[in-house]
């Protein structure tokens, strides 16, 4: 138990805020980065003494979340020349009061579901990634653009590996690197997808994409 | 040592497919051949497992039981069928095209071996997220908006739905917490199902459920599923509705035989048969007055992904009749999307407003259309008949006699739905001086031997899998009728 | 002896359409081969009935269910016989009936085809096992559809395909659910093991009867499920549309009769359902077929028609367990499965005769028609002799099987019981009659006597000896079974105290069979001898004339009455109950009849259900946001789900 | 079978031509007529039969048959009859069926040799025949299923016989509307006033007598007998009914019989005086009121 952590993961629940609130897709990026870097760093603080698991953890995740993903999506933007602004199909406002319901509601579910794990362990954890999980879906729902989709789905997937990290013993790393590599390569096609459908549509509004439908 | 073969096989020819650059010389047909090659040893190898069985490796994290089992055979079987068609059909399609192809195709046969032999539960994870993207660019085949709008909506909704089930992992983990054994070893999980958390081992199984439940398509995560099948090429969807859908099944069949073990069952049981008999109602809205054909096949598959859980959810032999119903389902599926695919290739459309009298012009695939018709909707002698059959009895045994004339009122109104359109493409007059087209021997061989296939079932099941059924029914909590 | 019998019948499907290059090798190896298969089929039940003991063969399949068996006794047998009989006259006449049509269409996969339903058909009778016996159904089911679309590039063909195919998979379905419901938590699912369960079902069998009334009555064409009937058999080849009425309707009799057997008991409502049914049946299907001028759609409402009658024997034999009255039950189920192999014969004939018309003269308009008793001479012989029979005119086997029913019901009437009021059966029984007696004076009337309303009459000509030679054996059987009621009685009780569950081998003879034998065989000769005398009446001098139109000089063929005409004070005097519509011009009268169950009741359900599917698509929308909604719905829904079974666990 | 039964068929057969002859007497008598002499049934057969004969050239061997068919289905039913009130020549369980069958392969063959001529005035009679019989069948049904409840007898020879005593004396309210509408069903089925006029010449107007409009010469004998035999057997039937005679021996019971069978041509007559012909679309209204009688017998005995 230590204060640390403590305010990791509460700046983590505010890079969501920032994220659901910021007008920019870049600065929607940023904080993107931000919040990988902030997971990078947690492993270490959460787990007493510094192994090569968590060593090797930390800056896998670091690079994948912090500066690979954002890159990635920096230069989709860069080549798709798309509009910086991140068109809500919600206003901002409104998207903001549902991320606090959406943290009310991780609280109370956290309250529920005690952590069968010492009490040095974080009580915080499962609501910040259960908030996290909630407020990645609200960015996806609401938002229009297939990038900022792409940033929800990062959102989101921040929170499951923010639980994750509760696991850290019992999943062998081998594992964790596999799942960072699943979310790269993912990533990474719908980075090339979105580049097609701007080349296609030109634009990235998912909204247009609806020529499929019964 | 084979059970690392069979996946690391397909991986590395993948991995030697895109190392050749595209243009090579004459590299397409080398391409294809690998191809099939690949797809034999590994039947071969699949083979070999039914004669004598491996031990587990790697630490028990693979090994291949009675389940794990059914859905690699089914897989390799499906795989290597669609490659045959693959010859004809990457001949007929965009030059060039070979290299994503081929790579994506064995990616996938690897990807979903390791999910079909993985009994850890996060490797099983990352063998489904890994058949997804596998299959992601396969989808995008035709280059079109369509295909586009299709690839785009797959990945998102299945990612996210992949997430979900990444978090159930997780759940199920903490649930294993302070109880001892090797973390998310499925065997340990069964062995001390007793003493899992019970509240994080519920949290598991419902978020795992939605996770590969959207791999699967039940409903309501079963968006994505008529957009893909539609627009893949019909071997890619064949391949998704027949092997695809039974991985992630396998992925909700490990996690139930969990909660089972840890006595769940008046917890687990009402969510399948929920997700389940919403996946009826949802395709049987979606199957009436359908108009294109592999849409109708898509949900067709949403179909049998609920009978599917319904099955694991009435519980007793209905877990037999589920297992027998992923193999029929499968079979099936992919004998129709190959059928789905000719007619493609003949009339240039799937629409089933397009075609008319193909039993005519079609002298193979129009009749084997129509017998798939009576096949994919349980009819007798069919191996689906038997299985539905088999669930429809656990209904009523296990007390759901509503729930079971319910099922039985939609698969009525699906049958009419699915007869209206595909004897509408099959009979009538063809398009004045339409004549009969010799087809290709590449392109029927497949669907023929899958016919055949499932007939069979229908009238006789081996000894060997009927024990290899048995016990993955007793796996799952059943028994065998 | 069946098994090869039916290995026989496939293989004569396998050689009409292997032998396709050369047509006549192929056609006389079919007709040579189906008719061993026929006969090695027959000879069993010929046996059986006769009291040999019944067979039985059993074998193990690795799937669920239990082993399959297979056997033949007193019940399947009469069925076999129809089905072997009928089949193989089917097959043969459809030999010569599709002769015309090579080339044009694959003549040779349609013999396939009748082989592979008459071998199902086989099989659905022989079948002791639950397994078997669905698969035996369904392969018929499919084996007719493809023949019910032989002709499919017509659309209305292919319509009146689909409603078969659709209503015969619903009553699949129910027949799913009915094994299920009685096989529920057993492993071995054959007939006997079945049996033994019976007194565990529910509300005494009830569920089960409720299910089979269902999945059996669609197949046998129960008002209201007959409404895919004559649909089908209008669209159907003549060939076809004989098997489909002869024997693949009465499918369905046979499995209520089998699942009664099985059951050995019958609930009391259960028999006067069935009796209720039958009178509906009977009355609509008679009244329907009044208001048809298509002889095709006539013959089919016809079938309704003798279905009701049959239901008539069978609710007597119902009531007859239910009241524990084994003489009762006995004469029912005897009168039904005579019944049953009666209607096959005279259908059939009918069919095949309408066939041979039709082929003489291009056209199934009744009113179009006319005078062929000169031009087709021996057709119209045949269809006269199925159609004294249908009607139940002694000394016919209609009349025969009318008769067991009858007494059933008079039996009824004496009894003490409750079920005394099943007596009035007996008099829906003679309206029946009655109106199939109008109906066939018209058909026969206007089809075969006077003269030509049309040129396609007037140049009709006799059908090949093909088609001819089947008809008239079929005849001669009809008039065989009716005239030696001491032969057939014995075998049909035989059937009868199988349902009836009544012990003992051993069939006491029946008191009334001898002098009815002596009367029928009596009215035969007086009948015979009497047209003889007349013929050569002495000093009789004999004018050739025209008909005495009363004073008016030259009667012309459109002055004659027309079949609507004919009809017409019948329908208009039952007008409420038929779904006619007449319309009349200056020169002409006509009418036309549309079913009310399919128009009124099941077309605009559909239409609903289509209508409420319509509405539901926007579900499927292209928004992926909003297909992402639904999964975050289901992960909340599941959420709370988990939150309130978590406080209890 | 017994000798007396046979005689008894016999001398019906043989007094059957008279019957119309009386009721045209009665009639003529009530209208203060002289009228035709009762055996002029007998001298029509006799020349009738002395003739040749005209067959039109639309015609077929069905126009031929007709007659002979019709009379031996009657004379068939005939034997079914316990004429001498004890049993038939020839009896089964359930040949009620038969006696109705056989009536019904009478009129098909009438019919069918009506409509084999062509001509649209037998279409029109054939088509009201089988019409106005569709009503009466259930009504015959009716009364036999009536005797049958009354006597838990199942033959004719039964019901009609040593049994219907002890009926009378149980359900003889039962047993009078069955008489009734039986003496109904006579006048329907032997094409009486009220239901048809056999002494009208308008064919338009005709039911039976229009059908056999092209018969001649000894065809014509034979249905003309042929109508009368059946008069004879509806007679023998309300006869049955109201007066079980199975105690008097055979000579009484006969002479009783042929006594009844003259008072029901009486009847006939009398009716045919007192009322005029329905109009055709009234005649199932009176048919079926027949049916309602017999029904309410059957709902009173079933009681």
């Amino acid at each position: 138990m230590n204060g640390l952590s403590e305010i990791l993961l509460l700046l983590v629940v505010l890079a969501d805020f920032a994220v659901l609130g910021s007008a920019r897709l870049s600065t929607c990026i940023r904080t993107l980065a931000v919040q990988g870097l902030l997971l990078g760093l947690l492993p270490v603080t959460l787990t007493p003494g510094l192994s090569a698991h968590t060593a090797v953890l930390a800056t896998g995740t670091v690079l994948v979340k912090a500066i690979l993903l954002p890159w990635l999506l920096t230069w989709a933007i860069r080549e798709a020349a798309v509009r910086r602004e991140v068109e809500p199909l919600v206003g901002f406002i409104a998207s903001l009061l549902l991320g606090s319901l959406a943290v009310a509601l991780a609280f109370a579910i956290a309250v529920r579901l005690p952590l069968p794990l010492p009490a040095s362990q974080q009580e915080l954890l499962v609501p910040v990634s259960l908030a996290t999980v909630m407020i990645g879906f609200i960015v996806l729902t609401t938002r229009r653009k297939a990038l900022t989709q792409v940033v929800g789905y990062l959102v989101l997937e921040n929170g499951i590996y923010l639980f994750g990290l509760t696991q850290t013993e019992s999943v062998p790393y081998l594992l964790e690197i596999g799942v960072l590599l699943d979310v790269f390569v993912g990533v990474f096609t719908m980075g090339i997808v979105v580049f097609h459908i701007n080349r296609e549509f030109d634009s990235l509004d998912s909204a247009r994409l609806t020529e499929l439908t019964d | 040592m084979r059970l690392i073969a069979l996946w690391a096989l397909p991986a590395l020819a993948a991995a030697l497919n895109f190392a050749v650059p595209r243009r090579a010389a004459r590299a397409g047909r080398w391409r294809v051949a690998s191809l099939v090659l690949v797809a034999a040893l590994h039947l071969g190898l699949v083979a070999t497992i039914w004669v004598r069985p491996p031990g587990p490796a790697l630490d028990d994290w693979l090994a291949a039981d009675a389940l794990g089992l059914v859905v690699l055979t089914l897989t390799s079987v499906l795989f290597f069928v669609t490659s045959l068609y693959t010859v004809e059909f990457l001949k007929r399609g965009r030059r060039g095209a070979a290299r994503v192809f081929v790579t994506g195709l064995l990616a996938f046969l690897a990807a979903a071996t390791i999910v079909a032999l993985s009994h850890h539960l996060a490797l099983l994870w990352v063998g489904i997220e890994a058949t997804t993207l596998a299959l992601a660019p396969l989808i995008f085949h035709r280059h079109d908006r369509r295909s586009l709008e299709a690839v785009w909506k797959y990945l998102l909704i299945s990612s996210v739905g992949i997430a979900l089930a990444l978090l159930g992992t997780f759940f199920l983990a903490t649930a294993q917490h302070d109880v001892g054994g090797r973390p998310l070893i499925v065997a340990d999980l069964v062995a001390r199902a007793g003493q899992l958390h019970p509240a994080w081992l519920r949290a598991g199984f419902l978020f795992m459920l939605i996770g590969f439940g959207t791999k699967m398509g039940l409903a309501p995560m079963h968006t994505w599923k008529p957009d893909t099948y539609g627009e893949a090429p019909s071997p890619v969807s064949g391949l998704m509705a027949g092997a695809l859908t039974s991985c992630a099944f396998l992925g909700v069949a490990r996690v139930t035989e969990v909660a089972m073990a840890a006595g769940l069952d008046a917890f687990v049981q009402p969510v399948l048969l929920g997700f389940g008999m919403l996946s009826l109602v949802v395709a049987a809205v979606f199957i009436i007055g359908q108009t294109d054909l592999k849409r109708l096949l898509a949900y067709s598959s949403v179909e049998h992904m609920g009978l599917l859980v319904l099955g694991l959810g009435f519980g007793g032999v209905g877990a037999y009749g589920s297992v027998l119903h992923m193999l029929n389902n499968g079979l099936t599926k992919g004998w129709l999307f190959l059928i789905a695919g000719n007619v493609v290739l003949a009339t240039g459309t799937s629409s089933a407003a397009a075609s008319r009298g193909l039993v005519r012009t079609l002298p193979v695939s129009g009749p084997l259309l129509v017998v798939g018709l009576f096949a994919v909707t349980g009819s007798p002698p069919f191996g689906l008949f038997l299985s539905e059959f088999t669930i429809l009895r656990a209904a009523i045994a296990a007390g759901h006699p509503w729930t079971a004339a319910a099922m039985l009122l939609l698969l009525a109104v699906i049958f009419v739905g699915m007869a209206a359109l595909i004897l509408g493409m099959a009979l009538g007059e063809a398009a004045p001086g339409a004549t009969p087209i010799q087809e290709s021997r590449w392109l029927v061989a497949g669907p023929i031997a899958l016919a055949v296939a499932v007939l069979m079932l229908g009238l006789y099941i081996p000894a060997p899998l009927r024990d290899v059924l048995a016990r993955a029914a007793t796996a799952l909590g059943g028994s065998a009728p | 002896m069946v098994a090869a019998g039916v290995l026989l019948i496939l293989a004569a499907g396998t050689l009409a359409v292997a032998l396709a290059r050369w047509p006549g090798p192929a056609d006389r190896a079919f007709s040579l081969v189906f008719g061993a298969g026929g006969a090695l089929t027959a000879a069993p039940a010929l046996a059986v009935l006769a009291g040999a003991p019944p067979s039985e063969l059993r074998f193990e399949s690795g799937i669920p269910g239990g082993p399959w068996v297979f056997g033949v006794d007193a019940l399947s047998a009469v069925f076999l016989l129809a089905i072997a009989g009928v089949g193989v006259a089917c097959a043969l006449y459809g030999v010569a009936y599709l002769r015309g049509e090579r080339g044009a269409r694959a003549v040779g996969l349609a013999h396939l085809y009748v082989a592979l339903l008459v071998a199902a058909l086989v099989m659905v009778v022989t079948a002791r096992a639950a397994v078997p016996f669905l698969i035996a159904w369904e392969s018929m089911a499919i084996a007719a559809y493809v023949l019910i679309v032989f002709h499919h590039q017509h659309a209305e063909i292919r319509r009146a395909g689909l409603l078969y195919l659709v209503a015969t998979h619903a009553g699949t379905l129910a027949l799913f659910a009915l094994f299920a419901v009685w096989g529920a938590g057993a492993t071995d699912l054959t007939f006997s093991a079945l049996a033994e369960r019976a007194p565990l079902l529910p509300r005494d069998g009830g569920v089960v009867l409720a299910l089979g009334l269902v999945g059996f009555g669609v197949k046998a064409g129960i008002v209201p499920l007959h409404f895919w009937l004559p649909e089908a058999h209008a669209a159907a080849p003549s060939h076809v549309s004989a098997l489909m009425s002869g024997i693949v309707i009465k499918m369905g009799i046979y499995g209520l009769l089998r699942v009664l057997t099985l059951l050995g008991s019958a609930p009391a409502w259960f028999g006067w359902i069935l009796l209720v049914l039958g009178a509906v049946s009977g009355l609509l299907g008679v009244l329907w077929a009044l208001a048809q001028h298509d002889i095709k759609r006539l013959l089919a409402f016809h079938s309704v028609e003798n279905i009701g009658i049959i239901l008539l024997g069978m609710g007597a034999g119902s009531l007859g367990l239910a009241h524990g009255s084994s003489t009762l039950a006995v004469l029912g189920f005897a009168g039904a499965a005579l019944h049953t192999l009666n209607h096959a014969l005279f259908k059939s004939l009918l069919f095949l005769s309408a066939g041979s018309l039709t082929h003489g003269t291009g056209t199934r308009e009744i009113d179009r028609l006319g005078g062929l008793a000169r031009r087709m001479p021996l057709t119209g012989v045949a269809f006269l002799i199925g159609a004294a029979a249908i009607v139940g005119l002694p000394p016919l086997n209609g009349f025969l099987s009318e008769w067991l029913v009858f007494r059933a019901l008079l039996h009824a009437g004496v009894g003490g019981g409750g079920e005394r009021i099943a007596i009035l059966g007996a008099a829906v029984l003679g309206l029946i009659g009655a109106l199939a007696l109008a109906c066939f004076a018209k058909v026969v009337g206007i089809i075969f006597l006077g003269v030509p309303r049309d040129p396609a009459a007037s140049a009709a000509h006799e059908s090949p000896a093909g088609m001819v030679r089947p008809l008239l054996v079929v005849a001669g059987a009809c008039v065989l079974i009716g005239l030696l009621p001491v032969l057939v009685l014995p075998p049909a009780l035989r059937a009868g105290r199988l349902v009836a569950g009544v012990a003992g081998g051993v069939v006491a003879p029946d008191p009334a069979a001898p002098p009815a034998t002596v009367f029928m065989l009596g009215l035969a000769a007086a009948l015979v001898a009497g047209m003889l005398v007349t013929r050569r009446w002495p000093n009789r001098d004999q004018i050739a004339a025209q008909t005495w139109a009363c004073g008016y000089a030259h009667p012309t063929p459109r002055m004659q009455y027309t079949a609507s005409s004919f009809a017409a004070p019948l329908l208009a005097l039952y007008r409420p109950v038929t779904g006619v519509r007449t319309h009349r011009s200056a020169g002409a009268f006509g009418t036309h009849a549309i079913d009310p169950v399919l128009e009124r009741v099941l077309r605009p359900a559909w239409r609903g259900v289509r209508a409420a599917a319509r509405w539901a698509r926007p579900i499927q929308g292209g928004r992926l946001s909003l297909r992402l909604i639904y999964v975050q719905a289901a992960v909340i829904a599941l959420l709370l789900y988990l939150l309130l079974e978590g406080r209890t666990p | 079978m017994t000798w007396t039964a046979l005689a008894a068929l016999g001398i019906l057969l043989a007094g059957a031509p008279a019957l119309p002859g009386i009721a045209i007497k009665t009639k003529a008598f009530l209208s203060g007529r002289r009228g035709a002499p009762v055996l002029q049934l007998y001298y029509d057969l006799v020349k009738l039969l002395r003739k040749g004969s005209i067959y039109s050239n639309t015609t077929t061997w069905v126009f031929r048959a007709g007659p002979v068919v019709a009379l031996a289905s009657l004379l068939a039913a005939a034997l079914l009859l316990p004429l001498d009130g004890q049993a038939a020549p020839v009896h089964f369980e359930g040949d009620l069926l038969a006696f109705a069958g056989l009536l019904a392969l009478g009129r098909f063959a009438l019919v069918l040799a009506g409509l084999d001529t062509g001509s649209s005035f037998e279409g029109m009679g054939a088509s009201r025949e089988v019409t106005f019989a569709s009503f009466a069948e259930p009504g015959l049904f009716l009364c036999l299923i009536a005797l049958v409840l009354a006597t838990s007898e199942v033959t004719l020879s039964g019901m009609l016989g040593g049994s219907l005593g002890a009926a009378w004396s149980r359900a003889a309210p039962a047993l009078v509307l069955v008489g009734i509408s039986l003496f109904v069903l006579l006048l329907a089925e032997n094409s009486r006033v009220p239901v048809d006029d056999p002494a009208t010449h308008l064919e338009l107007t005709m039911i039976h007598e229009v059908i056999v409009l092209d018969h001649s010469g000894p065809d014509l004998a034979l249905i003309l007998f042929g109508s009368a035999v059946k008069l004879a057997l509806f007679g023998a039937l309300v006869v049955g009914v109201f007066v079980p005679r199975a105690g008097l021996n055979g000579a009484l019971a006969i002479a009783v019989l042929l006594a009844g069978i003259a008072l029901v041509a009486v009847l006939v007559g009398v009716v045919e005086s007192v009322m005029a012909r329905l109009r055709l679309t009234r005649v199932p209204q009176l048919l079926a009121g027949a049916s309602a009688l017999a029904l309410l017998a059957v709902i009173l005995l079933l009681r």
